[in-house]
């Protein structure tokens, strides 16, 4: 590894220096913020627009599970709730959950973590945020003027052919916000090859940088296949001309080739990040080195590749060939060994810690156990005997939610938890935060645990109405879905609350040991006075000759 | 009201029981890995706690012998969960041999389906208990799925293209039946059961329900309707390969590929005739697409293409039906009982372009 | 390098990672490229290898001629860009300016015979769903040939998305040629400041290398028909 | 970046080998050389290509990054390319 010069964790944290010149009083009016070039603040204007449509995504779903309530769907007809699924579904997947991460935490931070004054392209992630709000502008637009009711994986011939809502301008919205993907994912990739602070090698980078750079080799590969699949929908839409259309000599299937080219690898966008949070976390509150940073920092890379050698596992019921059905079954399993790695680390790094609860830890806890059970239900999927019965069951709904609300929102509240002080020089309360975590650990355990059962006795997905003996375990899960809604607003109330009143958190309230904590809280514009020399690893928090290399 | 809280489905077929023995394997392996994280990460959050800010924690970069452990050994267990599941799934994609065909056409937000023998049903499956039935499925529009929650298979239903599955149900019993891939806006209402009866009520309801023909005898009749015989038959203005033991039989085409003449290809070659044209012939047949619907009897294009290929398939040799009159017959008269040898009719030897089925 | 390099932007550290990022900038984003065509390519070849001969038929009918000189022409552009970038880096600005001025030309003139193309396709009843595809003896043509109209539409439809996305690329690469060309003549381009002509560059040889393996899949896969290839000369 | 500065003479022979390699696909597609029309005719686009890249685009001499970049493009369009067909050309093998 490299010579190490001693890091002594201070003891208590240096007093808050007073407020003076930073990112956010630099400064002010409208123009300031929406022509700035500043990471930081183009991070704060995704994390406005990333919480909205989490919001509206997350009104959607209340909606679909008041529906379901009762059997016989009395809330909505079946149209609108056709469009609400699909609004849940495009909202959450395009416009918060690949975003969310690597456009705020992941642009505020990156710079920083490696010593770097700004992003590769600036003006870049500028254009990028535009690009956003424009698609997004696009998308909430079709869905005001009438809502679109394909699902959001937009199956053709049924989104080509027979739905006759506004596909194409839900199409060209996603396209677009696909090209800010694209642009952030070069960003990042860029910045992490050519502007790490001079010392800071590949071997001592911290693990979120690592994750947020295998999400951006996805993010680049992936977005453009996802582009090219919905504009030969638009195409044909538009067109009339039997790309995916079977009577006219096209295939259905090749659209969910290409569809889920990307839309796989694209989980992985949104979990990769949330797996970097944890490992920062875990380390940072258990006061201990990573356990085989070489291996978790790989598997992330693992992940990356493998993720796009699967995708056809949801086609498996859908009509492929069976011996490219076992290809792809047995390549699923590949890519579920590094997730297992970097779970197993993460467990084996509490060992002899010094672990303190506080709000970010129990958010990351809460991420390992329910990820650890989404993961578990995703080898269910990757065996063929098993997906022909629970394919687009419930079985899948809970699986897919236990890795993206039990996961990758479970980590993104962490991570804010964690650079709350540092983004705004303020504390929020400590009681009020863990009482988040644990309401929300508990509304998602009651609402998604009930829907694997219903995902067995085989009740499909997208079901306005369903047969009556299914309503106890829907109302479970109902009731589970209010309760995890108190717990995700209850950290709108007190982060926004602590703007105003938080008490002021010095440069470093957790006593962690990265290059974004050695600067003070806020950060000015230029974030480091003179680029940082890095002499030594990431997560040094024991001293030297405490070393012990187990086995 | 408890009692009524179904937390199981039940075993209804064969495969059943190999899918559920793969869920308790999986539940097994999965839920003891998980449970193990679970406590381990639990007690050392507890035996380890922060007791001061100044502990002090030990160096532990990590052991390659663990992390090799923890690689190995979820690999070798993924790999046999991807045997026992990839075993169930080839023996459900190879329907037993012989089995009786049952023909499913799923349309925006129904299932038709019709027995070999005529019975025709919407969103209702009759099957007898103990005996395999293979299913031939396809869509007139968007993609469906059948789905037997109790049978423990599914299969998605693409239009444009035939899929099989088949069942061995084992226990008698009214089951749900599914259309599990969405297709719109009642894609809910799309639900039915599967009737599975005994033995002999199966066969009483056979014969209780009206069937006017057989599936062959009504693609007879729709074959006269359509004048396929004026090219199709034997005699001097024989101007289209004869159909008689087509099916099954390896058919040489004009491009010199060759092709196994199935329910795929018959209804490919009624829809799309110049797609492959046998070897000899020329390709004058105009497409049937768009003709075949029959609104009166509400009869689907691939109701008929379905009944088509039932007919052509009970086609032998010399049988293939000879006009009476000028004008063709109308729907349901019978134009002459089946199997009675014509006395005009003279056999030719073999066309180009034949094999004998295999 | 003096640290302060007067083009220096404020957040690299010095001038040689600046270029370094910038360069491999557009490589990522070329790669991001690749997979958009990618998309299109491995529907085409699904396609082919589910209907070798009526792609084979329809290729026949496009117009070759128009094809192979549209290759020359963007080789040629190629080489006159690759000029370029050798002289703003030798700092023969007259050079660089004629460079720049013949490759913005050359691609104009590909996308005029690409549009002179267009319009004879549309005559010789090429385009789906117009009145001279719809005319009884372009039917009769496709009848003849064994060649079902569905499966000519989708090749059609591929040579149409295909060379559109093309035509599309080429625009956005003329316009970059009209803004090297205003900084060029603006004296800003310089052996010190190489690096916005090294890039443009690139994305213009990328799309080049499209073209040329648009090329034998879709106008050369017919050709080997004599019967009814026909639209050579 | 590169130091070296590629001089014009590399170009026109670049150059002059890519005329030639067209007018070779071209010719060869009249020939009926049946199966082999698509082999040859993506080998010699190959063939262009790698001109093109090599010296146009100054890959020779850049840095194993730029090198990495361009492969990974081509790689991944390889994974969708081999990993789709899969389905495609064994779907039938298995009907019944």
């Amino acid at each position: 590894m490299s010579t190490i010069t001693q890091y002594v964790p201070q003891a208590v944290p240096p007093p808050p220096s007073e407020p003076g010149e930073n990112y956010l009083n630099a400064a002010f009016g409208l123009r300031s913020w929406l022509l700035t070039t500043d990471h930081k603040r183009i991070a704060i204007l995704y994390l406005v627009t990333v919480t909205l449509m989490f919001f509206l995504g997350g009104a959607a779903a209340t909606l679909i599970r008041l529906n379901l309530m009762t059997p016989y769907g009395e809330l909505v007809n079946a149209d609108t709730y056709n469009k609400l699924f699909t609004m849940h579904g495009v909202l959450m997947v395009w416009f918060f959950l690949v975003p969310v991460i690597p456009v705020v935490l992941g642009n505020f931070f990156l710079p920083m973590m490696i010593g770097a004054r700004d992003l590769a392209f600036p003006r870049l992630n500028l254009a990028s945020w535009y690009i956003f709000i424009f698609g997004a502008a696009f998308t909430l637009w079709a869905i005001t003027v009438g809502g679109v009711d394909t699902g959001w994986t937009f199956y053709t011939p049924f989104s080509s052919k027979s739905s006759h809502t506004n596909v194409i301008p839900t199409l060209t919205g996603i396209v677009i916000s696909g090209f800010s993907s694209i642009a952030t994912g070069l960003n990042f990739v860029v910045t992490v090859h050519r502007m790490r602070a001079p010392g800071l090698t590949w071997g001592r980078l911290p693990l979120f940088i690592w994750s947020l750079y295998a999400t951006s080799i996805i993010l680049l590969l992936a977005t453009p296949v996802l582009a090219m699949a919905l504009s030969l929908v638009i195409i044909e839409r538009v067109f009339q001309i039997g790309i995916f259309d079977p009577s006219l000599g096209g295939d259905p299937l090749l659209f969910q080739h290409l569809f889920w080219f990307y839309s796989h690898p694209a989980v992985y966008i949104m979990v990769l990040p949330g797996m970097g949070i944890v490992s920062e976390l875990i380390t940072c509150f258990a006061r201990k080195h990573i356990f085989g940073y070489t291996f978790v920092a790989w598997a992330s890379i693992g992940i990356a590749v493998l993720s796009f050698l699967v995708w056809a596992h949801h086609m498996f019921v859908a009509g492929q060939a069976v011996y490219s059905a076992m290809i792809f079954s047995i390549l699923s399993y590949a890519v579920a060994v590094p997730s297992a790695i970097k779970v197993f680390n993460w467990t084996a790094t509490l060992y002899r810690g010094s672990v303190s609860y506080r709000a970010p830890l129990l958010f990351a806890l809460g991420f390992i156990g329910l990820f650890t059970m989404g993961g578990m239900t995703g080898l269910f999927l990757a065996a063929l005997g098993m997906d022909m019965h629970v394919h687009d069951t419930y079985f899948i709904i809970a699986h897919f939610h236990f890795i993206m609300v039990g996961g990758t929102v479970m980590a993104y509240m962490g991570g804010l938890h964690y650079w709350w002080p540092k983004m705004t020089g303020r504390m929020y309360p400590e009681g009020w935060s863990k009482l988040a975590a644990l309401i929300i650990f508990v509304g998602f355990i009651l609402t998604f645990l009930p829907q694997f059962v219903l995902g067995y006795l085989g009740m499909p997905r997208r079901y306005h109405t369903y047969p009556p003996e299914f309503q106890v375990l829907n109302v479970m899960s109902s009731a589970g879905a209010s309760i995890l809604a108190v717990g995700y607003l209850l950290p709108l109330v007190y982060l926004i609350w602590s703007l105003g009143y938080g008490e002021p958190a010095g440069p470093n309230p957790w006593g962690a040991t990265g290059l974004e904590w050695q600067t003070p809280s806020p950060p000015p514009t230029d974030n480091f006075v003179a680029t940082p020399i890095v002499t030594y690893g990431p997560y040094e928090y024991s001293p030297l000759e405490e070393t012990e290399l187990v086995g | 009201m408890v009692a009524e809280v179904p937390l199981f489905p039940e075993q209804a077929s064969t495969i059943a029981g190999r899918v559920d023995g793969l869920l308790y394997f999986l539940v097994a392996v999965t839920g003891s890995v998980t449970l193990l994280v679970t406590v381990l990460i639990l007690y050392f959050a507890v035996k380890y706690r922060r007791r001061s800010d100044g502990d002090r924690t030990p160096r532990i970069l990590g052991s390659f012998r663990l992390e090799l452990f923890w690689t190995v050994t979820p690999l070798f267990f993924f790999l046999v969960m991807f045997y026992w599941g990839a075993s169930i799934y080839n023996d459900v994609s190879r329907p037993p041999d012989g089995a009786p065909e049952v023909y499913v056409v799923g349309k925006q937000w129904m299932w038709k389906i019709q027995h070999p023998d005529g019975q025709r049903e919407i969103n209702e499956l009759h099957l007898p208990v103990g005996r395999p039935v293979k299913l031939i499925l396809t869509s007139e529009d968007v993609i469906h799925d059948f789905f037997v929650p109790a049978f423990r298979t599914k299969v998605d239903v693409i239009p444009g293209r035939y899929v099989t599955t088949w069942f061995h149900p084992t226990r008698v019993g009214t089951y749900h039946l599914f259309c599990s891939q969405y297709c719109g806006t009642n894609h809910a209402g799309m639900v039915g059961s599967v009737v599975v009866m005994g033995e002999q009520d199966y066969d009483d309801w056979l014969a209780g329900t009206r069937a006017e023909g057989s599936l062959a005898l009504q693609g007879r009749k729709l074959f006269l309707k359509l004048q396929c015989d004026t090219c199709h038959s034997p005699g001097p203005h024989q101007r289209a390969p004869l159909l008689e033991n087509l099916y099954g039989s390896t058919v040489h085409l004009e491009d010199g590929g060759t092709v196994t003449a199935d329910d795929a290809y018959i209804r490919e070659s009624i829809l799309y005739p110049e797609a492959k044209v046998v070897q000899g012939w020329r390709p004058i047949m105009p497409t049937f697409k768009g003709q075949l619907a029959d609104k009166g009897s509400e009869l689907t294009e691939e109701e008929a293409l379905i009944q088509l290929a039932a007919f052509i398939r009970t086609l032998e040799p010399g049988q293939t039906p000879v006009r009476t009159e000028s004008f063709p017959a109308p729907v349901g008269a019978p134009t002459r009982p089946k199997g009675k040898e014509p006395a005009s009719v003279v056999v030719p030897e073999r066309p180009p372009g034949r094999e004998e089925p295999p | 390098m003096s640290a302060e390099h007067p083009l220096l932007a404020h957040h690299f550290d010095d001038i040689e990672q600046q270029r370094g990022a910038e360069t491999l900038g557009m490589w990522v984003f070329l790669a991001t490229e690749v997979l958009i065509f990618g998309g299109l390519f491995t529907g085409y070849f699904v396609y082919r290898s589910w209907y070798p001969r009526d792609f084979e038929a329809v290729s026949a009918r496009l117009n070759v001629l128009i094809g192979a000189v549209n290759t020359v022409v963007l080789l040629t552009s190629s080489l006159t860009m690759a000029l370029s970038v050798y002289a703003v880096r030798t700092g023969r600005q007259r050079m660089l300016l004629h460079g720049l001025t013949l490759t913005a030309v050359l691609g104009t003139a590909f996308l005029v015979l690409k549009a002179v193309e267009y319009y004879a396709d549309y005559r010789d009843g090429l385009v789906p769903n117009t009145a001279p595809f719809d005319a009884p003896e372009h039917q009769r043509e496709w009848a003849e040939a064994q060649v079902s109209p569905q499966k000519v539409i989708l090749f059609l439809m591929f040579y149409y998305v295909m060379t559109g996305l093309h035509a599309v690329h080429l625009t956005v690469g003329i316009g970059l040629m009209a803004w090297l060309i205003v900084r060029a003549r603006g004296g800003t381009l310089s052996p010190e400041r190489y690096v916005p002509v090294e890039v443009c560059g690139l994305y213009w040889h990328f799309v080049d290398v499209v073209w040329i393996f648009l090329l034998p899949l879709l106008y050369l896969t017919g050709t080997h028909h004599p019967a009814d290839f026909t639209h050579f000369l | 970046m590169s130091e070296r500065v590629t001089q014009p003479p590399t170009y026109y022979a670049v150059f002059a080998g890519l005329i030639a390699l067209t007018v070779l696909t071209v010719g060869l597609s009249l020939v009926d050389l049946g199966e082999w029309h698509t082999v040859v005719g993506l080998g010699i686009a190959i063939a262009k290509a790698l001109l093109v890249v090599l010296f146009f685009m100054h890959l020779l001499h850049s840095d194993t990054m730029t090198w990495i970049a361009a492969g990974t493009g081509l790689f991944w369009l390889g994974i969708m390319l081999v990993l789709t067909l899969s389905d495609y050309l064994t779907r039938w093998v298995l009907s019944y």
